[in-house]
């Protein structure tokens, strides 16, 4: 292969993807070839870079200069301008929120400055279709290293020393999981491994991006854990939303077995291991480890009590080690590096109890009203307000925080006081919330907190499998009580009803999902009680969300008369002659909020 | 792909690696050779590409090659920077095919300058 | 065994058992819905929390899967269980106020009204009824649907008046704590359901209403236990504990003098003629279907309907299925035309169905035969004398009702006839048993090219074998008739009581002898023998021959590598001497 | 495409999944992809060649959000309401399109052209708020520009019909 001097690594990741990031690389094609460059630059589709918000994302290496939302018509401009003759396009690059200058180094803009990689070490980096990208960047090197220099032992014992924790949400020590996994009694010796792939949480993306950016630390991950554990068969179990994620599976594993990094006699070493994929088909309950193996076994998605572990009696009643996929891909830096190197980032002490701390790093999604949302890998123990602030690069549009959301439908809502908390597992639990995927979500003050209690609840209720009482009748009485809260028909007592169901669910329903399910109502009523009373003894809904309590009206000085909200509304219930004040008639209004959307003026405001 | 063993991973991997320093940002040196009109128009196209043949000639895949524009000084095109990690940049000019091999084997890959086709020591701003 | 306390009680259970055996042990009342101690341990219902203690360590656990462990302290009534317990109930009396058993339930948890409101449904989704179905009966007729609030028990695509596999065992009925789930009283459906038809569905039934003894049976491919250890219901439920599934099938070994053979027939199994339909088309039958439901005991008391219910306008009986057919029986089966006839003559005098009986030859030979084949025509029986070609599924006239029709050629009018009939029964022919072989070759016995087993003469010794001590009487034989078997039965009886009554059995001098000093132990001779009159003394290591048993065929003789075996007068000089002179 | 499923390609589809038990959800993800739903016959056909009880494939098919037991539209859209896509108006976008589809949620248009479906987040928060018509996604969009989006794809769809 020839040496390319600059190499163009276009984001391929399906946020970019769906901002026609394929279609700019078309473009970079052919202005490459039009200039006869195609000997010297390569193009290269990467996995995701996280930085979501701001695709399609361009790199130009080795320059390290970073472009952003990215057209396909301006691409000729920018390989004349750069790639001919190297002056880099001011207008493409980077500019932080609120300010003027840019900044075209990707490793000098805050977004990527204060991460730290290890799960998504090798994001923009590679080819996610190419073994060999994974290679050149030191993968397998983890698997060699496990299955020649170091017995199955040797490898459980790092991973315990690490101090690894499962980053699916539940936060268990995986070097327990896995030895328990190796100590269960099998009858013929039969273990398996799973991943789960099937990252349910609504706000939580970081699985989706390491599979589609990186499928291989996964498998390699797979493969250490299986050789610890002394397993010979893994599963994968992908959302079907992922088609992308399936696909790239899919051909990592047959780059694997090709490459003899999976199936019989790994890398020569007598070790044989081989995963088979699986296809979820939309069920978050699904994620449940119970249920996830209830599904791999061909059946419907619905935990069982687990008084008996999955690790003893998991898939066909095996001992089964699950893990979630950023857990996986933690595993070949660890072997690589050792215990220590993953020790020194992260909360607390984890020598003595595995449980005394959270080691290494936390891929967080940042999503909602925040200025850079996207993927971030951030050390154990950093603090919200640095997540929030210094990457997130604030709230939008000059708004103020009003909460940040963690750990999905089971995780709660933290108030603004609470920012400066340092992130872990623990912490967020004490905190009434919870690390879950690492879903992180930002509200502003025009968010509700009973809404988003609601929204959550209504999502539970439709996830939920319906097998236990608790679950199933709390989440349909909550989710009356809310509603009735958020149409302004609340009645006294009913937060205490809410805590009294929300109780019940905890102690008494089947599985995770249920007993985890209050955490939202019951952090937005620790933190945010006034707004529900608010709405229960008022009627009034202070962030303008609950339909029911607002009317739309129109600002009589910002309104210039375009008639876009009149045209917008469905029941014809804004009347007004162009260039003149419109008016709205609150009693055909139906507060869709399709003129809301559509003025451009901020013309129509919520009472 | 044939079958792996930990050693043909472990060359496979040197062997990749070379190939892909410069994605990685890593390199011994970088080379920018200006192409504005004026240094094209004087043959810094050739220069170019006998810069990259000569790279590629000899399996030298960790030195960066790039592009400018104009440097200002029209009359001396073909002209081109060299910039070690931790030197000063040099500005060679008045280039050509062979010149520049001479640049890449004594300064960017030897490590003294080049003295007769040395103009300056120091870089124009880029942007 | 595992001790542990409940309230404050010491109990052992076997390790592995859930808190509530311990309870039940004690008689400590643990409310559950969804428990049932046939089943799986399902903890749906949740009712049945109660709060356990292991060291320092509290946790709500359901008690009808929590596996007891040693020293572990359950506490019903703590604080904790009762209110999750109490707001358990109340929703599930919001969702089912009408239900006795909830609203029993939540009074004893002291509520009256639900402050969720009051909803009607009676159904409270414990999902005893779909799991009795699918892991206890095995039926899978019930299942789940749907998920979350949106979940509901219905049969797959809850079609109505679609049974499926529903086999109405009302075991889902049974278990139902709600009533959500009744039986329907078919019978009142018009047109009677497939329910009654040949023969019992259950795995357990009484075979025949004049079965002897009068006592149900289980059958081993229908039933689950046997088929799957799955369930053992029947077991469970018999008050007197009759039902033993751990029985299995025994051998005795019993010594006798003399065997009478009679192990009968089977029918061809007319699947193997497909263009008849069996097995395909409804309202097809074999020979002892029909005979079974003519039968005034048997499922429809005698009366003469079809599947759905209906008196059949029109039955076809077709003669000579399997038997005369060059592709399967060359032979005759001898009764077929008798009992066609009645078949005809029964239907004449219960329906008014027409029948057309299908024949190649009317075999009415025997006393009084004849003339019945007189009466029956005389009842206005159609007789078609041509093998029916094919059965097939038509309409009959404009109605859209699907209806057999059997294509023939009429011989007698030289004419392809096409007769519309609603009922076709196949007149099957008699066949030997499948593994009538493996009997004839344990008890060294040999069979006729037909495949049934050969008589000693078939005139002067039809009862007899070549073995002596060994009858065969029936259709073990051959084709025959109640009264030919009877025949032959009774003579079989009269020569095995009279060499019971004289006490001695007379033997043919001609018979083999073995030279033990000369015999190597080769065995070679144990198995050629016909007879298995050679059996070997493990003790002596030489084969002995047993004299009752010879016949004096020669094979040994011929056979043995040491010439140890001699026939009694049929020395080598001997023979030699006989063949001499022949050739001079 | 069609809306049925012949006996010869469900037969192929089971034996792609080695009649595998475990591959039953596949085997009728490979159905709904055909058909757009899941004919009772080949459910029927399934449970008679894996050996899988009907009760079980019924209640697959109506628990998992990837089924339909009607046929689904040509063309699906599907609105993402997660949280993330929640908070930046997703019910409003819902809404939205349920008026210009003039069908509700979960409903499939007269034409048999459009289904509406919303879904519990595709994993692009970072483009909040999202939905993807058929395989393609579509980030920021909001009630307003929605319509166009649909109008763009409905006329682009016709041009393919013609041509």
């Amino acid at each position: 292969m020839a040496v390319k001097r600059l190499h163009l690594m276009v984001c391929a990741g399906t946020g970019c993807v769906s901002n026609k990031s394929m279609e700019v690389k078309a473009a970079l094609e052919t202005e490459i070839e039009k200039h006869g460059l195609a000997a010297e630059v390569d193009v290269i589709p990467t996995g995701c870079n996280g930085f979501c918000g701001v695709g399609p994302i361009l790199l130009v290496q080795p320059d390290g200069i970073f472009y952003q939302q990215l057209r396909p018509r301006d691409i000729p401009h920018l390989v004349e301008e750069h790639l001919l003759k190297g002056r880099p396009v001011q207008r493409h690059l980077y500019t932080p929120p609120g300010e003027k200058g840019t900044i075209p180094l990707m490793s000098d803009i805050p977004f990527f400055h204060a991460q730290v990689l290890i799960a998504l070490r090798n994001r923009g980096m590679i080819d996610p279709e190419k073994i060999e990208d994974y290679i050149a960047r030191e993968g397998y090197q983890a698997a060699a290293k496990a299955l020649t220099t170091m017995s199955p032992q040797e490898v459980l014992d790092v991973v315990k020393a690490s101090g690894l924790r499962g980053r699916g949400g539940g936060g268990f020590p995986t070097g327990i999981k896995w030895e328990s996994t190796k100590r269960a009694p099998s009858e013929n010796g039969t273990r398996w491994v799973i991943c789960n792939a099937d990252e349910g949480d609504p706000g939580a993306f970081m699985d989706r991006s390491i599979i589609e950016g990186d499928p291989h630390s996964v498998l390699e991950g797979m493969i250490i854990g299986a050789y610890a554990i002394g397993a010979t068969r893994g599963f994968i179990y992908v959302r079907q939303e992922y088609p992308l994620a399936l696909k790239r599976f899919m051909i990592a594993l047959n780059q694997a077995r090709e490459s003899g990094l999976l199936g019989e006699d790994i890398l020569g070493t007598g070790f044989s291991f081989d995963i088979e994929v699986h296809r979820g088909a939309g069920a978050f309950v699904c994620g449940e480890s119970t249920a996830l193996m209830a599904s791999l076994e061909g059946n419907v998605g619905e935990p069982r009590a687990k008084y008996i572990h999955t690790v003893e009696r998991g898939l066909w009643n095996m001992p089964s080690c699950l893990n979630n996929v950023e857990t996986w891909a933690n595993v070949p830096p660890i072997i690589l590096h050792g215990a220590e190197w993953f020790t020194q980032l992260g909360t607390g002490d984890v020598s003595e109890n595995p449980w005394g701390g959270s080691k290494g790093t936390k891929v967080f999604s940042l999503a909602g009203k925040i200025n850079n949302t996207g993927l971030v890998e951030v050390p154990m123990g950093i603090t919200l307000r640095e997540i929030v602030f210094d990457i997130g690069g604030g709230i939008a549009n000059g708004k103020r925080l009003k909460s940040v959301q963690t750990g999905g439908p089971s995780g709660g809502c933290l108030p603004e006081e609470l920012l400066d908390l340092e992130v872990d597992f623990d912490t967020l639990t004490a905190a009434g919330s919870m690390m879950g995927s690492g879903g992180m979500l930002v509200m502003d003050e025009d968010d509700c907190m009973v809404d988003f209690a609601r929204f959550y609840i209504d999502f539970l209720m439709a996830e939920s499998c319906g097998k236990c009482t608790p679950c199933r009748e709390g989440l349909r009485n909550m989710n009356m009580i809310l509603q009735r809260i958020c149409d302004g028909k609340g009645q006294e007592g009913d937060i205490e009803l809410l805590e009294e169901i929300s109780a019940c669910m905890i102690d008494a329903a089947l599985c995770a999902l249920g007993t985890s399910a209050p955490n939202p109502v019951l952090s937005t009523i620790k933190y945010f009680r006034e707004e529900y009373e608010e709405h229960i003894r008022e009627g009034k809904c202070r962030a303008g969300v609950c339909k029911a309590l607002i009317t739309y009206k129109v600002d009589a000085d910002k309104c210039s008369g375009c008639t876009l909200c009149a045209r917008a509304c469905p029941v014809n219930a804004i009347t007004g002659e162009t260039k003149k004040l419109h008016v709205i008639d609150p009693n055909v209004c139906d507060r869709c909020g399709a003129c809301y959307d559509a003025c451009t003026f901020d013309a129509i405001i919520r009472v | 792909m044939a079958r792996l063993s930990v050693q043909s991973l472990n060359a496979l991997r040197d062997q990749l690696q070379a190939e892909r320093a410069g994605r990685e940002g890593k390199c011994r040196a970088t080379v920018i050779v200006h192409m504005g009109t004026c240094g094209i128009s004087a043959g810094a196209r050739q220069v170019m590409t006998a810069l990259l043949g000569a790279l590629e000639e000899r399996g030298i895949a960790d030195v960066a090659v790039s592009s400018s524009g104009c440097a200002g000084m029209c009359s001396r095109e073909p002209m081109a920077t060299v910039q070690r990690p931790g030197e000063a940049p040099v500005k060679y000019a008045d280039l050509d095919e062979k010149k520049i091999v001479r640049v890449l084997d004594e300064h960017v890959i030897g490590g003294s300058i080049v003295k007769e086709y040395a103009l300056a020591m120091g870089s124009e701003r880029a942007g | 065994m595992v001790t542990f306390e409940i309230d404050g009680q010491q109990v052992q259970v076997e390790e592995g058992e859930p808190i509530i055996k311990g309870a039940e042990k004690l008689g400590i009342k643990i409310p559950t819905l969804c428990h049932c101690e046939w089943l799986e341990p399902y903890g749906a219902c949740r009712v049945c929390t109660v709060e356990v203690v292991m060291g320092k360590r509290h946790r709500m656990v359901t008690a009808c899967n929590y596996p007891a462990r040693e020293g572990l302290r359950v506490l019903t009534q703590s604080e904790r269980a009762v209110a999750a317990r109490r707001m358990v109930l109340e929703m599930q009396l919001a969702r089912c106020s009408t239900v006795p058993i909830i609203q029993e339930l939540a009074r004893e948890h002291g509520i009256e009204k639900s402050r969720f409101g009051e909803g009607t449904e009676t159904c409270i989704m414990c999902g005893l009824c779909v799991r009795i179905c699918s892991e206890l009966v095995g039926a899978h007729a019930l299942c789940f649907g749907q998920r979350g609030t949106e979940r509901f028990i219905s049969t797959p695509f809850q079609r109505e008046g679609e049974e499926g596999p529903c086999i109405a065992c009302g075991a889902c009925v049974d278990v139902c704590p709600t009533g959500h789930i009744w039986m329907e009283d078919l019978s009142a459906r018009k047109g009677q359901p497939q329910d009654f038809y040949l023969g019992p569905k259950s795995a357990i039934a009484i075979p025949t209403q004049q079965a002897v003894p009068k006592a149900p049976r289980i059958d081993p491919d229908a039933c689950i236990y046997l088929q799957t250890r799955g369930c053992s219901i029947c077991q469970q439920v018999c008050e007197p504990e009759a039902v033993d599934l751990s029985q299995h099938d025994e051998e005795f070994e019993i010594e006798v003098g003399q065997i009478l053979t009679t192990t009968g027939f089977q029918l061809f199994d007319p699947r193997k003629m497909s263009q008849y339909g069996y097995g395909r088309l409804d309202n097809v039958l074999t020979s002892l279907e029909f005979e079974m439901m003519l039968n005034s005991t048997g499922p429809t008391g005698g009366k003469v309907l079809m599947k759905n219910g209906q008196v059949p306008r029109a039955i076809g009986i077709l003669h000579c299925i399997g038997s005369r057919d060059e592709n399967h029986h060359a032979y005759c089966s001898r009764v077929c035309c008798m009992y066609a006839m009645k078949f005809a003559h029964l239907v004449k005098d219960r329906s008014d169905a027409e029948v057309y009986q299908f024949y190649i030859d009317m075999e009415a030979y025997g006393k009084g035969y004849h003339e019945f084949y007189s009466r029956i025509l005389a009842e206005d029986v159609n007789v078609i004398r041509g093998k029916a070609a094919e059965v097939t599924e038509q309409m009959w006239g404009d109605e859209a009702e699907g209806v057999l029709h059997i294509r023939c050629e009429d011989t007698l009018v030289g004419k392809f006839r096409d007769i519309p009939v609603d009922m076709v029964v196949l007149c099957c022919a008699i066949e030997p048993q499948s593994d009538l072989g493996n009997m004839a070759h344990i008890l060294g016995l040999t069979r006729s090219p037909d495949g049934f087993l050969l008589e000693r003469h078939p005139k002067l010794d039809p009862i007899g074998t070549n073995t002596d001590g060994i009858y065969i009487a029936g259709t073990c034989q051959g084709p025959k008739d109640i009264p030919d078997t009877v025949a032959q039965a009774q003579a079989a009886a009269a020569r095995i009581l009279a060499l019971i009554a004289k006490g001695k059995v007379l033997i043919d001098p001609i018979k083999a002898s073995i030279d033990a000093e000369h015999c190597s132990g080769c065995r070679m001779c144990n198995s050629l023998c016909p007879y298995q009159a050679i059996t070997f003394d493990e003790e002596e290591e030489v084969s002995v021959v047993n004299d009752t048993l010879c016949k004096g065929c020669g094979t040994c003789v011929a056979a043995c590598p040491s010439g140890a075996i001699r026939g009694a007068g049929f020395t080598d000089n001997q023979i030699l001497a006989e063949l001499e002179g022949i050739l001079i | 495409m069609p809306v049925e499923v012949s006996e010869a390609q469900v037969h192929e589809i089971v034996e792609r999944w080695q009649r595998s038990e475990s591959f039953v959800i596949e085997m009728l993800q490979d159905v709904q992809h055909e058909a757009r739903h899941l004919p009772r016959s080949a459910l029927e056909q399934i449970s008679r060649e894996v050996g899988v009880p009907m009760t079980r494939l019924y209640h697959l098919a109506t628990f998992f959000k990837a089924f339909s037991l009607e046929p689904r539209g040509e063309h699906m859209v599907q609105v993402c309401v997660g949280s993330a896509c929640h908070v930046k108006g997703a019910p409003r976008l819902v809404h939205a399109c349920e008026r210009h589809l003039g069908i509700k949620s979960g409903e499939t248009t007269a034409d048999g052209k459009f289904s509406l479906e919303p879904v519990r987040c595709l994993g692009c928060c970072g483009l909040a708020a999202v939905l993807t018509i058929d395989d393609e996604l579509h980030g920021h969009v909001t009630s307003a520009n929605v319509e166009r989006l649909l109008k763009r794809f409905q006329k682009q769809e016709k041009k393919a019909e013609v041509t």
